[in-house]
C-alpha cells in the first residue's frame, strides 16, 4: 500500500469530503495561501477557493462561534485551531454553544461542526504552545472527541467526523504531521467507538492514545525481547470510548497501562484506568497504572520538557513492576 | 411618529404581535409569582416595539438570535403560546421538550435560534447564520438581538470585524434598555456604542426603540440592502424594561428610580403610543382594539392552562438529544 | 457555637482579609452595590468602597485579565464569577496565563489571585447555568481547586486562599448559600490539602466533595440505620489533594464511593478513585464506585433535571450494592 | 524628522538601544541557522525604533508588557545580554531559568512583565497592571505592545473598555507592521484601528514607526499624561518586519514582494535614518557610532558564547515553581 504522511492525509479527507459536500467548509487562520503554519492545508484553497478555504482574523473566539452558527443553519464548518493550546478561548463556543445546542434544543438543531486541533510537547514550543488539552472537551457531554495516531486513523476518522451530525473535536499530534504511514487509495471511514487492538498480547494491556499508540508500541516491542507479550490498544476516540474491546483485553490480560499525553492529573488516563477498575476489578492482578504528562506546565528548556512526557523506556519499566508483582504504591 | 407606506394589516400585526409580547409577559410573570414557574425568567415588557419592528421587517426563513430576555423576540419572530408556555414550564410539548426553558427557548420552523443564557453568547452564532446565507447563496438576513451590557463583551468585536470583512448580511440589534443587571450603562460603557460599530466599517443608527414604525421603517430599509450584500448594519435601539433585571428583582430602588420607571411606563410605551397612532390615523378603533386586547388575553390563558395540565417529557428522555445519532446517550 | 449561612462566611471571610491586608480588592459584575445575585458581598462596598469592590462591565475574559495583571503587580484580586459556566469564557487567562506565569517565568512573577465562583444544578437554571466545571481547572497544573462543603470550610478555605501566592479557584455550591453551619467567632484558616473526616465509620469510605458531601451524610445516615457504617470525607480541596487521608480511610474499610457534582466521566471522580485504586489496590474488596452528574448538559425540567445528579438513596443504594459483594459490572 | 529638547546622551542611549536589538536579533537569528536554538523564534528587526522610542520615555518601575516577537521589548526596556541569550537556549541563568524561552521572556527586574504566546494574551495584564498603579497610588505607567493582528482579538475591547471607564494609566501600543503571520493587515483589520479605540472614547494617535524621535516624543507626552490620570492612550505605529513570521518563514514571495521589503530596508530603516540624523545634527561622529555598534557586536558575542557554554538547569527543577510556596509540586 503506498504511504502518506498524517499531513497529506488531513489533506486528502478534507479535499474529499468538500468536493462530496458543498456545504463542507474550511475556517482559521492562514488557512487558504499559507496553508497553515504546519502547512496540512496545502493546495485546497487552489481547489475550492476563498469562499470555502477561509481565512480569519485571530480571533478564535469569534470564528468558533461564526462556525457554530453556520453549522445550525446548514452547512459543515470545519474549524482550524492552529494550536490546541488555544481551545481555552474557544471553550465557551465549544462547551456552553456548540456541546448544548441539540440537547437545549430538544433535538431540533444540530451543529454539524468540526474541530481540528493539534497536541503534544517536545518541539521546544513552551508552556502555550505544547499542551494536549483533550481531558477538557472529553468531559463535556454532546462533544465527540477523535485521537488518530497515524496517517491512516487521521484520514478516516477526520471523513467520519465531517459527516457527524454532533460537533467532534480532533486532536491531530503536530509532532506526526511528517511521519508516513499506509494508507489506502480507495475510500474508507474509521466509525466512531472502535478501538484498534494495534498488537496482539496476552500479558499485558498498554492503552495509548495518538502520539502514545506509537510510545505503546515501541514498549511492547522493548518488552517482547524480554519474553512480555503486551496488547497495545488504540481507542481511536475517546467520547465515545470503546470499552467492550478494552475490557475484553484486560479481562484476558489482567493488567493494563494507560497512557496519555494530556497532564495526568484529572486527565484522560484516570477515565480510562476508572472505567478498567470498576467493570474489570476482579480480573486485575495488579492496579491499573496511569502514565499521563507531568503535572507541570510543559517548559521550554529541552532539559527539563523531554522527561515531562511518557516514553517507551518508561512504559516498559512500568510494565515489568507490573508483571514482576511489585505491588505498586500498596502499604 | 414616521409615517410609512405599510399597509393596514401589517400596522395592525404589529400592534397584535406587540400585546402579544406584553400578555404573554404578564402571564409568565404570574406563574412566577403563583410558584407554577420552575427557575427565573426575564421579562421582555416595554421592549416590544423593538422585536416587533424589527422582526416585521423579516421572512419566515430570516434568522434571528435572542437572549436572556428572549420571548419577545420568540413571540415577534412567530411563536406560538401553547409551546412557549409548555417549555417555561418544561413540558414535553414545548418547543425544546422542556428541555430548554426560558433562557434557551428556540424555534427553529419560524428562524428562531434560540435565547441563550451566555450574554453575547449568540453574537457568533448569528454571524454563522449570516455566513451560511451568504456562502449557500440564499438571500436571508440575520439578526442578532443583544443588550447594551452585552456590548462589553470582545466577541461583538471579534464578529462584527469579520461581518464587515465578508460583508455579510447580519444586523447587530443592541437592545440598549439603559441597564445591564444593576447597573446603568453609563458605567459600564465607555465612549459611544454606535461608534464602535462605525469603528470597524459598519454602518450604525440609533433609534427610538419605543416606536414601532420608526424601527420597522429603517429595518426594512437596512433588511434589504443586507439581503443585497450592503450589510452587515448595527442598531442600537433606545429602550427600557419595565420589570426588574429578572422576575425576583422587585426592590429596585437602590439603582433606579420609582419615577423614572414611571415615566417611561407612561409617556413612552410603545403600546399605548401606537394605540393612539392607531385610533388617530383611523386604522382601528378603539373597539377593534379592545377585541383584539381581548382575544389575545383568551389566547394566552388557555395557552397557560393548557400548559399546566401537559405533561413532563418521561423521565427516559433525560439521555436523549445528547448526540443526534445516538438514541440514548448513556444506553 | 453560632450559626451562619455559608454567603455570610464568604462574606465575613472577604471582609476579614480586606481589613487585614490593603491589597486585597474584590472584582466582578455587581459586586458592589448589587453585591453581585446571590448578595453574598453585600455590605461590602459601604465598607471598603468603590476603589476595592469594582464592579465591571460584562467582559469576563477581560476583568480576569485585569486581575492577572493587578496580581502579578502587587494586589491580591479576588475575581468573583457570577456562574461557574462562565469558566469557560476566562479560561486563558487562567489557565494559558495565571495558572502558567509562576513557572513560566522561573519563580519569578507570582499571581496571588481567587477565582471565586459556583457550582450545583437542580435550580431550574438550565445548561448553561447549572454546571460544575471543577474538573476542568484541577486538570491544570498551577492552579489550586478548593470546594467548600458548608459555611465553615466556606469561610476558612477563602481566607487561606486569598494568602496564598498563586491562582486558586474556590467553587461554592450557589444552592448552599442560605444553609447554616457553625462557625467560630474567632479567626481561623483551613488548610489546603487537609482533608476533613466528616464522619467515621468502618464499612466503607465516602469521598464527597462540595455539595456531595451532604449527600455522602445523609446517605451514610441511611446506611447506618441498617448497620452500615461509613465513613464520609471530605477533601475539601481536589488540587492539592490529601491521598494519605484518602488512602488511609480505604485501607481500613476496603471500598469506597467517590462523589463530585460535576459529570462523571472524564471528571473529578475519575482522579479520586484512580489515585485509591493504583495505591491501596490490595487492600480493595470492591471496585471504587464513581457517581458524578450524569452526562447530559442539564435539562431545564425539573421532571428530567432531579436524576440528573447523585442523591443519598442511589448513594446508599451503590453502597450496599458494594458491601453485599455484588460484583458490579464484573464479568 | 522631529526635533526635540532631549540631550545627547538620551540620543546616543536610544541609537544604542536599537543598535542592541538588532545585534541581538542577528545573533538569536544565526543560533537559530546554526541550529543551535532550540524551537522557533520571531525577530523583532526592522521595528527597533518602536520599542526603542517607547521604553526611553519610561522609568525602570514602569511597566511593560510583550508579545511573541518580544526580544525587543525585552531590550529596550533595560534587559542584559548574558540573561536573555540564556534564556533563548533554555540555561539555567537565562532570566526563567530556561523554563520560558523566547515567547515567554520576562525580567521584572525591569518591569518587564513577559512575552506571551497568545496572541493578545497580555492585554489583560497590561490593563491591570495599570489598575494596581491606581489603586495603590503609585505613578506608574505600563505599556501593553501588541501587533496589528492582534487588534482581531476581542479582549483588547473589553480591556479598553474598563481602562476608559476607570481613567487607568495604560499606554495600549499597537505595533502595525502589516502582517499578522501571512496575511495582510488589511484582509484581516476593517474599518480603522485608531478609530476603534476612539470609540471607547480613548486619544488615539498614528505614529511612524521607523522614527524613534517621532515615537518618543509623543510618548513622553502621553506617559505625563497618564501619570496626571489622564489615560489611557491608544498609539498605532507603522512599522515593519524585515525577517519572516518567524525564523523558519523563509519563502515569502507568495504574501509580500521581495520588493517591498527592499523598500522598508532600504528607503525606512530607523537604525539608518537616525544615524543620518546623529551624524548631521553633529550628535556623534561616524567613528564614534562605529565604535559603538563594534561594542554592541562584541557585548552580543561574548553573551552567545557564554549562554552556549552555560549549563541547563538540573532536571530536578522540572516540578519547581509550579506553585510557589511548594518547593517540588509532585514531590
Ligand atoms: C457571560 C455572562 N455574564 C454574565 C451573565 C449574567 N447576566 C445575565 S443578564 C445580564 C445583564 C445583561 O444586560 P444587557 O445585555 O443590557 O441585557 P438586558 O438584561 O438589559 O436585556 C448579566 C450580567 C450571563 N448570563 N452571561
Ligand atoms: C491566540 C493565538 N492565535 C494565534 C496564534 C498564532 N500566531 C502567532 S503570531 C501570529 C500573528 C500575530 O500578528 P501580529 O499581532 O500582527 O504580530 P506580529 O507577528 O506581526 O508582530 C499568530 C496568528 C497565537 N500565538 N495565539
Ligand atoms: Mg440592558
Ligand atoms: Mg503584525
Amino acid at each position: 500500500m503506498r504511504e502518506i504522511t498524517l499531513s497529506q492525509a488531513v489533506n486528502e479527507a478534507l479535499a474529499e469530503e468538500m468536493r462530496r459536500d458543498e456545504r463542507v467548509f474550511i475556517i482559521g487562520e492562514d488557512v487558504a495561501e499559507a496553508g497553515t503554519p504546519f502547512k496540512v492545508l496545502a493546495g485546497l484553497v487552489e481547489e475550492f477557493g476563498t469562499g470555502r478555504v477561509v481565512d480569519t482574523p485571530i480571533a478564535e473566539p469569534g470564528f468558533m462561534g461564526i462556525a457554530v452558527g453556520a453549522a445550525m443553519t446548514g452547512t459543515r464548518p470545519v474549524v482550524d485551531l492552529m494550536f490546541g493550546d488555544f481551545i481555552y478561548l474557544i471553550m465557551d463556543q465549544l462547551c456552553n454553544q456548540a456541546a448544548k445546542t441539540h440537547y437545549m434544543s430538544g433535538g431540533k438543531l444540530n451543529v454539524p461542526l468540526v474541530l481540528r486541533t493539534n497536541l503534544g510537547a517536545t518541539r521546544r514550543s513552551a508552556a502555550q504552545h505544547s499542551q494536549s488539552l483533550q481531558a477538557l472537551v472529553a468531559h463535556i457531554p454532546g462533544l465527540k472527541v477523535a485521537m488518530p495516531s497515524s496517517a491512516y486513523e487521521a484520514k478516516g476518522l477526520m471523513k467520519t467526523a465531517i459527516r457527524d451530525d454532533n460537533p467532534v473535536v480532533i486532536f491531530e499530534d503536530k509532532l506526526m504531521y511528517q511521519d508516513k504511514a499506509p494508507v489506502p487509495e480507495e475510500e474508507y471511514l474509521i466509525p466512531f467507538g472502535e478501538a484498534n487492538i494495534k498488537r496482539e498480547g496476552t500479558d499485558i494491556t498498554l492503552i495509548g492514545t495518538s502520539s502514545m499508540v506509537q510510545v505503546a508500541e515501541k514498549a511492547a516491542e522493548i518488552l517482547a525481547r524480554e519474553g512480555i507479550e503486551a496488547e497495545v490498544i488504540d481507542p481511536r476516540t475517546i467520547v465515545p470510548l470503546d470499552e467492550a474491546t478494552l475490557l475484553k483485553s484486560v479481562r484476558k490480560t489482567s493488567r493494563a497501562i494507560v497512557i496519555d499525553e494530556g497532564h495526568q492529573s484529572y486527565g484522560v488516563t484516570a477515565e480510562i484506568a476508572s472505567r478498567i477498575n470498576e467493570k474489570a476489578f476482579y480480573h486485575l492482578d495488579a492496579p491499573v497504572l496511569r502514565m499521563g504528562a507531568m503535572d507541570v506546565p510543559v517548559p521550554f528548556s529541552p532539559a527539563l520538557e523531554d522527561v515531562t512526557v511518557p516514553t517507551p523506556e518508561g512504559v516498559a519499566e512500568n510494565a515489568r513492576r507490573l508483571m514482576s508483582g511489585e505491588m505498586i504504591h500498596a502499604a | 411618529m414616521a409615517k410609512t407606506k405599510t399597509n393596514t394589516e401589517d400596522y395592525l400585526q404589529m400592534y397584535r404581535q406587540m400585546v402579544r409580547i406584553r400578555t404573554f409577559e404578564d402571564n409568565a410573570n404570574k406563574l412566577y409569582l403563583d410558584a407554577k414557574m420552575p427557575g427565573l425568567t426575564h421579562m421582555y415588557s416595554g421592549e416590544e416595539a423593538v422585536a416587533v419592528g424589527i422582526c416585521e421587517a423579516l421572512k419566515v426563513t430570516d434568522k434571528i438570535t435572542s437572549t436572556h430576555r428572549g420571548h419577545g423576540h420568540c413571540v415577534a419572530k412567530g411563536a406560538a403560546f401553547k409551546e412557549m408556555f409548555c417549555e417555561l414550564l418544561g413540558k414535553e410539548e414545548g418547543y425544546c421538550r422542556g428541555k430548554g426553558g426560558s433562557m434557551h427557548i428556540a424555534d427553529q420552523s419560524n428562524g428562531n435560534l434560540g435565547a441563550n443564557a451566555i450574554v453575547g453568547g449568540s453574537m457568533g452564532i448569528a454571524t454563522g447564520s449570516a455566513f451560511t446565507a451568504k456562502m449557500l447563496g440564499t438571500d436571508d438576513v440575520t439578526v442578532c438581538f443583544f443588550g447594551d451590557g452585552a456590548t462589553a463583551q470582545g466577541l461583538l468585536y471579534e464578529v462584527m470585524n469579520m461581518a464587515a470583512l465578508w460583508k455579510l448580511p447580519v444586523i447587530y440589534a443592541c437592545e440598549n434598555n439603559g441597564y445591564s443587571e444593576y447597573t446603568r450603562t453609563e458605567e459600564i460603557a465607555a465612549g459611544s456604542i454606535t461608534a464602535r460599530a462605525e469603528a470597524f466599517g459598519i454602518e450604525a443608527h440609533q433609534v427610538d426603540g419605543q416606536d414601532v414604525l420608526a424601527v420597522n421603517t429603517l429595518t426594512q430599509k437596512l433588511v434589504a440592502r443586507a439581503r443585497k450584500g450592503e450589510g452587515p448594519f448595527f442598531l442600537e435601539l433606545m429602550t427600557y424594561r419595565y420589570h426588574g433585571h429578572h422576575v425576583g428583582d422587585i426592590n429596585r430602588e437602590y439603582y433606579r428610580t420609582k419615577d423614572e420607571e414611571k415615566d417611561w411606563k407612561e409617556n413612552r410605551d410603545p403600546i399605548i403610543r401606537f394605540r393612539g397612532w392607531l385610533v388617530s390615523e383611523g386604522i382601528a378603533s378603539e373597539d377593534e382594539i379592545e377585541a383584539m386586547n381581548a382575544e389575545v388575553r383568551q389566547d394566552a390563558e388557555q395557552a397557560v392552562d393548557y400548559a399546566l395540565n401537559a405533561k413532563y417529557p418521561d423521565v427516559s428522555e433525560v439521555d436523549m438529544h445528547v448526540y443526534s445519532d445516538i438514541k440514548h446517550a448513556l444506553a
